[in-house]
């Protein structure tokens, strides 16, 4: 059995000579060993697999089949969880360094203080921004971290009935539906109003049936708009579930209230908009924030600072009691391995933009979809639906134009086109039958803008 | 100092083209704005890059030193692999955008998902976990829904007691009662065990081979043939698939589901504790519950298939860390048939390698030839008054990452034992270095214990008290102003 | 160890799609082919990786500390420069393909010309000169072309006794003799020696302004006067511009040839000693002389301008290093008028406001205000038994980069002095800081000299023995080998 | 003289506050500062320079003029001392470490071992390519080290004459003339033979006119072909002149013999195909190599090996007395800084392609530009000129296609154009009035030759 891969040395130290002296120290051939195991179960003939490329071929490779993708877009009318922004070069710069990329989990954190320090700066900026009182130091996107906190509000209650407002992104929707399933927690869906936002009679009447561990709301919400939080806390509480607060655009975190001032007992959201790219969907990064209370019962990791034996500060993973490799079964997720080199590049972008920086773009966002909206408006084509309600950088369109054409329109300009919702989502307004969902963000340059409005008129 | 302390009033590390307008907050969203978040550190762009660029160098990693850390398989991470995930064509890509603006990402997902069948001998395969414990989660969910339609009764899962605790959890999350089989005394599963515990409530078997030990289950042809004659399902744990590849395949073996951890084998970087990745592979009687969406390819263009009517759902937002799954992609691509055979050849001999030169000093449970990985006891060591956590810290002042110690928890590995991988990626004069640092330090453990015992004393902090962090409950810059 | 000492027979970090053909060597070239070079070293590439990154570790770095380094201008690197810097729309381009295929590099270049010209006042500007030293060269040989062709009897270059060595070297490799000017009791050019030398021998006079010790030439106005009346012309080393931008440009100070430093004022990063570039802006009456290609824009289109009869010729092969250039460009251009003005401001603040904390305890020379940079004096620690030199060494310690020390040479300054220049990027803690350290070592000085005289602790390497190694001469690993 | 320049907050940490506080520590105003430099001199209404630009709005500018640029090539048949070639990607993420870039010119030992070892390091794989004793750690490019060596050659020899190749690249021989016209030492040009390679007759009487201190040949010469170094330093030395060789493409070290072996006192040449882009020219990296009697004499740093206190292996710049800090104007270069961060990057490109690999690669230079010369004569329109000199990876051929047709012909092929030779450089074939100086290397894939010589036929 004699390996001939031509890649093999560049990422195999070990010689052919090496490898027989050290079977000579084993005292096996490798065939011996291999037997020892799998007996004659080896694979027949080797894997059906081609040889391996050398590294100036797999750029060619690459490049050919990457060049299958459309062409550079420098700004986004599409959004719906994943958010085109910009991102400062010392950024990836920062979080690109081998100290980081290349380290394990810190459990040694004498030599993972890097680590360590950078995940509780991160958990600090998390509880500022949600202003909640605990942030773990990372999960692995909005929906899932939306859907443990769902577990955690059926750990903390018991109740097996969970509530999830209509207006919340259905892909979160539908990964609460997954994890919450085989437990039998049944999700009841909490109706929209007339104006893109959760019914509170629904959600009043809905509650009053049976207990519910949880009451989900997001905002801003699928449809962009933002949810009144306070008021819809006040009555969650008054029947006693927990209420979690999600949210798809962490841009928004710099704007609008979340966290205990809106009576939230959990918030989760995406965290991609902090200095990640969209990467066709992730690795972005889940947000999970709570109150100390739940200190024993929420999912993940979290870093506490402490001391060495010099008293020095020191950073370490801590409440290790709840987690996976010490309580098994009985854990309060299974989570291990989090997105924590992405916890560091949100640190590290918010450390960048910093406060005022982060409150201005957040309200160039708002300004931006407003001047994209007045905009399309101006064509005779578009209308606002909800036009009574608050948007943040996200709002749904009706138009005359069909997705086909609204593409093939867009074809010439820079941006990724708007997001055509289904039929139903949104109600339809008289003559223009196709509605979308269309983001702005500080991206939308006037210069492009000019551009999506001439192809649009 | 954290960030916040370094915090002056009125820096700014980046500046954009626009003022914060305050009129935006007041005209459009006037009862929802928050007040402004005024407690977010103000630091110079050097400052940002000195406080970065210093946490890095505390940190050890792959690219500084040797991580012997068994079950963990921390290999080389090339650096081809970053800088094609770095392609914009990749990263700048909505993923809500056409299939068609999409080609070639997805052209990329479905070959990996092809290379993944070949090297594990599955028939599909699921992109989107974001990690290995949410690998499991996504095969245990497949396994009850598979369940529920064809045989609702069974509602267990049986776990060997040398499982890592991810999986125990995951079959718990994923609703199943977990119930534990012991092991016999050559490390395997204690098949008398499995024949008593295997009924018609078990819908399941997770196994990790090589388990955690680094043994190869001798009896999983035996073991296979009892669950599946009683109705049950094989999950396989892919976290030591290192040993395996062009070896053996688990699917050939029996399993019906199995996870791969792409940044263990596939040698995508850990990151510091993630992103990962986590394909999770069935076969062909479980694909229609894979979660969706699915990547496919039809009459030469590939697709996301959404339309999966016996579907789990979604385990994500979107399709999976597209990113993270570029960087094993192309790591298969150049390593091809022979690399990958020749990596697990190397990484067995290795470890093996390890194993004899170790014996002498830390002997191993069981005398068996091990596969990528080797458990060694430093049980002895007690009666100088060292523990094998000791043992550890001191390998720091060495310049080494410490193996994984106190696991696995079964008998006869319960205390005192350390878990060492080299990887195919460590040379010969790595590991004889590493191992001449354990000799050194078990003369020392007899000649000076206070050197251990006091350990690590050349890093940038000392021992780190655990006891101290959960009573503060420190946990952010918040708590540390006590406001 | 080096990267030679870690070989071993049979390893490669990296493989091509082709092996060796020996037959290529016999049929195309068959006498001129060499054996092949059996001593490279042979890696894998996790060793060349490990080798390099920790290597880097083992540097000092502005992203990782402070460098008071007086006349280096030690300032922060955007990050944003080096991601422009790394387009593979100029790092990927042919230097002799057509302009028409380079418009956008020209471009670049030529707005940078424009900037420079304005920032100095001068009139036009080659951008070839590959760092100060060549720029310097670039300039005296412009000089001496000029004279050679309108008063081939002036052969001499006047130099103040304060300056760089590099001034002196570079006159006298542009074919002039080179006679010093002394300084006077204020650290300005002595104006009654200037006055004797400035004859009719006289090509020209070097001058840093700022000049080495932070100090404006206050006679400037008077010695331009004197040197162009005299028929001599006046060079400006822009070693210290960082003090003076947007407030004083030395084409309007009377300076006819002018070379820039872009890794000093303009924030290219030096890279251990280079790559930097240093453009030479001359007067009107120069122009002719710069070397060829001259980036010109005719018609709005960009070109390479070769066809200069009174060119001196070529500096290099090609036009200079652009991917410096570039990092130049991005940040004049994200700096602004307002923001070089500011970094002026802030440098000279900065500095004024380090030799105001220090002052008490390593006196200035002279009690002037200073420009960007300050030197001051340990003079009168040599009664501790210890010299600037270890006090230097003991700053490492404390994790700062020393001043410059032993420099300039001239009196008063001919010992025991340290020129600190902090630059703008650096925080008001970072030299509160740094000052504490400076004035703890003077007091460890007193109270524990040891301390000083054995210093650094803290390093990687003490001090290096710098009469071994010119003693046995051994600069590479073949002289290692004895072979 | 209040600034108000947006971007000074990201590159400039101190508040307006904080300069106050520290005007306050110092005593005085910063106009009273300015002051008593520069009196009223002061730029008037300050510099006419455009506002500054944020980061973002950077991007977008630059990405519109490199927008102008000609689109990627695979390939380049251009050569003419720029080279493409393939650059590994641990190459630029090795030499990209913020330890390696950020860091100054390695005065303090103790806290610079990176770069003196990997400055070692570099100068070792320059004495076994050059097969030289002493290697300095770098020069500029390879027509500055080339013209540097002249003029050590001149400090040796004392003689105001050298030769230099007809066959040297044009642009080298400028340099050269460049630095050595203010010393009066006569360039004279040895002529060359219809072989394209330097004559040996004119070399022997030129020499024998009076004496000089340095020839200069280059080899591959600027026509790519190989000159007979062996031969020419015998001729040299008889006559006691320093013989100084000369390469553009550093690729050749791998294949061609230099050094001791052909009679070299020193070799001088670029190192750009070591790892290097081509950056329209620059940064390159000038290699100067030479014999250890010449160690008082040679341009430029060098590092040695030493000990520190401790007896630990350590390194340090060394034969600093030759250096113009120590020297001023007696030192034998002006040089200062280096191009050291290029140097890194050749010794970790040499690592990764090793022994075997940097061999292969020379091996698949020749191969490939044997492969595209002889395609190139199969459509009709090329002949070799210049057929039985032996050729690295350029070649001169003669063609009917004019350089207009040339660049329209290969304009939808991603190689750049070949050089086109001016008159009377090489001997005009009949029939065949234009003249092309063709380079192929490694990235001349087959795929892409196979679009070459379509769009050629």
């Amino acid at each position: 059995m004699q390996s001939t891969g031509r890649n093999r040395f560049s990422f195999i130290p070990a010689t052919g000579d090496e490898q027989q002296a050290m079977l000579q120290k084993i005292g096996l051939q490798f065939d011996d060993i291999v037997k020892c195991f799998a007996g004659n179960s080896c694979v027949e003939g080797g894997l059906d697999l081609p040889d391996g490329l050398t590294e100036d071929q797999m750029v060619d490779y690459w490049d050919t089949m990457m060049s299958q993708n459309s062409g550079p877009r420098k700004a986004s009318l599409l959004g719906a969880g994943a958010y085109m922004h910009f991102i400062p070069a010392v950024v990836p710069h920062l979080a690109s360094l081998p100290g980081f990329v290349t380290a394990y989990t810190p459990y040694q954190p004498e030599i993972s203080q890097g680590t360590l320090q950078s995940l509780f700066e991160f958990q600090s900026f998390m509880v500022e921004l949600t202003d909640m009182e605990l942030a773990n130091c990372s999960m692995y996107d909005g929906a899932s971290s939306t859907a443990e906190a769902m577990l955690m509000a059926h750990r903390v209650k018991k109740a097996d009935r969970v509530l999830v407002a209509a207006t919340v992104n259905p892909d979160y929707l539908a990964t609460v539906r997954t994890y919450l399933e085989p437990h039998g927690i049944a999700v009841d869906v909490v109706k929209m109003n007339g104006d893109g936002r959760v019914s509170m009679e629904d959600l009043e009447s809905k509650l009053s049936v049976t207990a519910c561990s949880a009451v989900l709301v997001q905002s801003p919400n699928y449809l962009g708009i933002i949810e009144d939080l306070g008021a819809i806390g006040t009555i969650v509480h008054r029947h006693d579930a927990l209420f979690v607060e999600s949210f798809t655009e962490a841009m928004a975190l710099g704007l609008l209230k979340y966290g205990v001032g809106t009576g939230a007992d959990v918030v989760v959201g995406d965290g991609q908009s902090l200095g990640l790219s969209m990467s066709f969907g992730g690795p972005h990064l889940g947000v999970f924030a709570t109150l100390k209370k739940y200190n024993r019962d929420f999912p993940g990791r979290i870093v506490g600072e402490s001391i060495d034996t010099k008293g020095r500060q020191a950073f370490v993973m801590t409440l290790r009691a709840r987690e996976q490799d010490i309580r098994r079964e009985k854990a309060t997720s299974n989570i291990c391995s989090n997105h924590a080199l992405n916890a560091l590049t949100a640190a590290v972008y918010l450390g960048s933009v910093g406060e005022s920086g982060f409150r201005a773009l957040a309200c160039e966002n708002v300004a931006k979809l407003q001047k994209l909206v007045s905009g399309l408006e101006a064509t005779g084509h578009f209308t606002r639906v909800f036009k009574q309600s608050p948007v943040f950088n996200e709002a749904v369109l009706a138009s005359s134009i069909p997705p086909e054409d609204m593409r093939s329109r867009l074809a010439g300009v820079p941006v990724f086109p708007p997001l055509a919702l289904a039929r139903g989502i949104a109600p339809e307004v008289q003559g223009m039958p196709h509605t979308y969902l269309i983001c702005a963000t500080e991206m939308l340059k006037d210069s492009i803008l000019k551009q999506v409005l001439g192809a649009l008129s | 100092m954290t960030l916040f302390e370094k915090s002056v009033a009125g820096r700014s590390a980046f500046s954009f083209g626009f003022e914060e307008d305050r009129a935006v907050a007041e005209r459009y969203i006037p009862e929802f704005a928050r007040a402004a978040v005024k407690s977010l550190p103000q630091v110079a762009e050097l400052d940002l890059v000195r406080h970065f660029t210093n946490l890095a160098t505390m940190n050890y990693s792959v690219d500084t030193g040797f991580y012997p850390l068994g079950s963990c398989t921390m290999k080389y991470n090339p650096k081809i692999n970053e800088r094609m995930a770095a392609d914009p064509r990749l990263t700048a890509r909505h993923p809500l955008d056409d299939a068609a603006g999409n080609q070639g990402i997805l052209q990329m997902e479905f070959e990996l998902k092809e290379s993944l069948q070949e090297i594990t001998g599955m028939d599909d395969f699921t992109l989107q976990p974001a990690c290995g414990a949410h690998g499991e989660l996504t095969g245990m969910l497949i396994i009850h829904a598979y369940m529920r339609d064809h045989d609702a009764k069974r509602t267990k899962v049986l776990i060997p007691d040398s499982a890592h605790g991810t999986n125990p959890a995951s079959a718990s999350m994923a609703g199943f009662q977990v119930v534990t089989v012991p092991s016999n005394e050559r490390g395997g599963v204690d098949m008398d065990a499995l024949d008593k515990l295997m009924d018609d409530t078990v819908a399941a078997i997770m196994l990790t081979n090589p388990n955690t030990v680094g043994l190869f289950e001798e009896n999983i042809t035996r073991i296979a043939e009892l669950v599946h004659a009683r109705g049950g399902l094989l999950y396989y744990d892919g976290a030591n698939l290192n040993a395996l590849m062009g070896l053996i395949r688990p699917g050939d073996l029996g399993f019906d589901v199995v996870h791969l951890n792409l940044h263990k084998t596939f040698a995508t970087p850990h990151g510091g504790g993630g992103p990962g990745a986590a394909p999770v592979g069935v076969k062909k009687f479980l694909a229609d519950y894979l979660p969706i969406p699915v990547v496919v390819c039809r009459g030469g263009q590939y697709a996301l298939d959404e339309n999966r009517p016996h579907t789990i759902g979604r385990m994500s937002g979107f399709y999976g860390n597209t990113a993270v799954l570029a960087r094993a992609y192309v790591y298969i691509k150049m390593m091809g048939r022979d690399g990958l055979l020749a990596t697990s050849r190397a990484a067995v001999i290795n470890a093996n390698y390890v194993k004899a030169l170790l014996s002498p000093y830390f002997p191993p449970a069981y005398d068996r030839p091990v596969m990528h990985e080797t458990v060694l006891s430093a049980k002895g060591y007690d009666k100088y008054g060292v523990t094998l956590l000791d043992i550890a810290k001191r390998l720091m002042d060495y310049g080494y990452h410490p193996p994984t110690i106190y696991f696995p928890h079964f008998p006869p590995y319960a205390e005192e034992v350390m878990m060492v991988e080299p990887t195919e990626s460590e040379s010969k004069e790595t590991m004889d270095s590493f191992c001449d640092a354990l000799i050194k330090i078990s003369q020392e453990a007899k000649e000076n214990p206070d050197l251990l015992l006091s350990a690590p004393h050349d890093t940038v902090v000392t021992r780190v008290n655990e006891t101290y962090a959960a009573r503060h409950l420190i946990t952010s810059h918040r708590d540390k102003k006590g406001t």
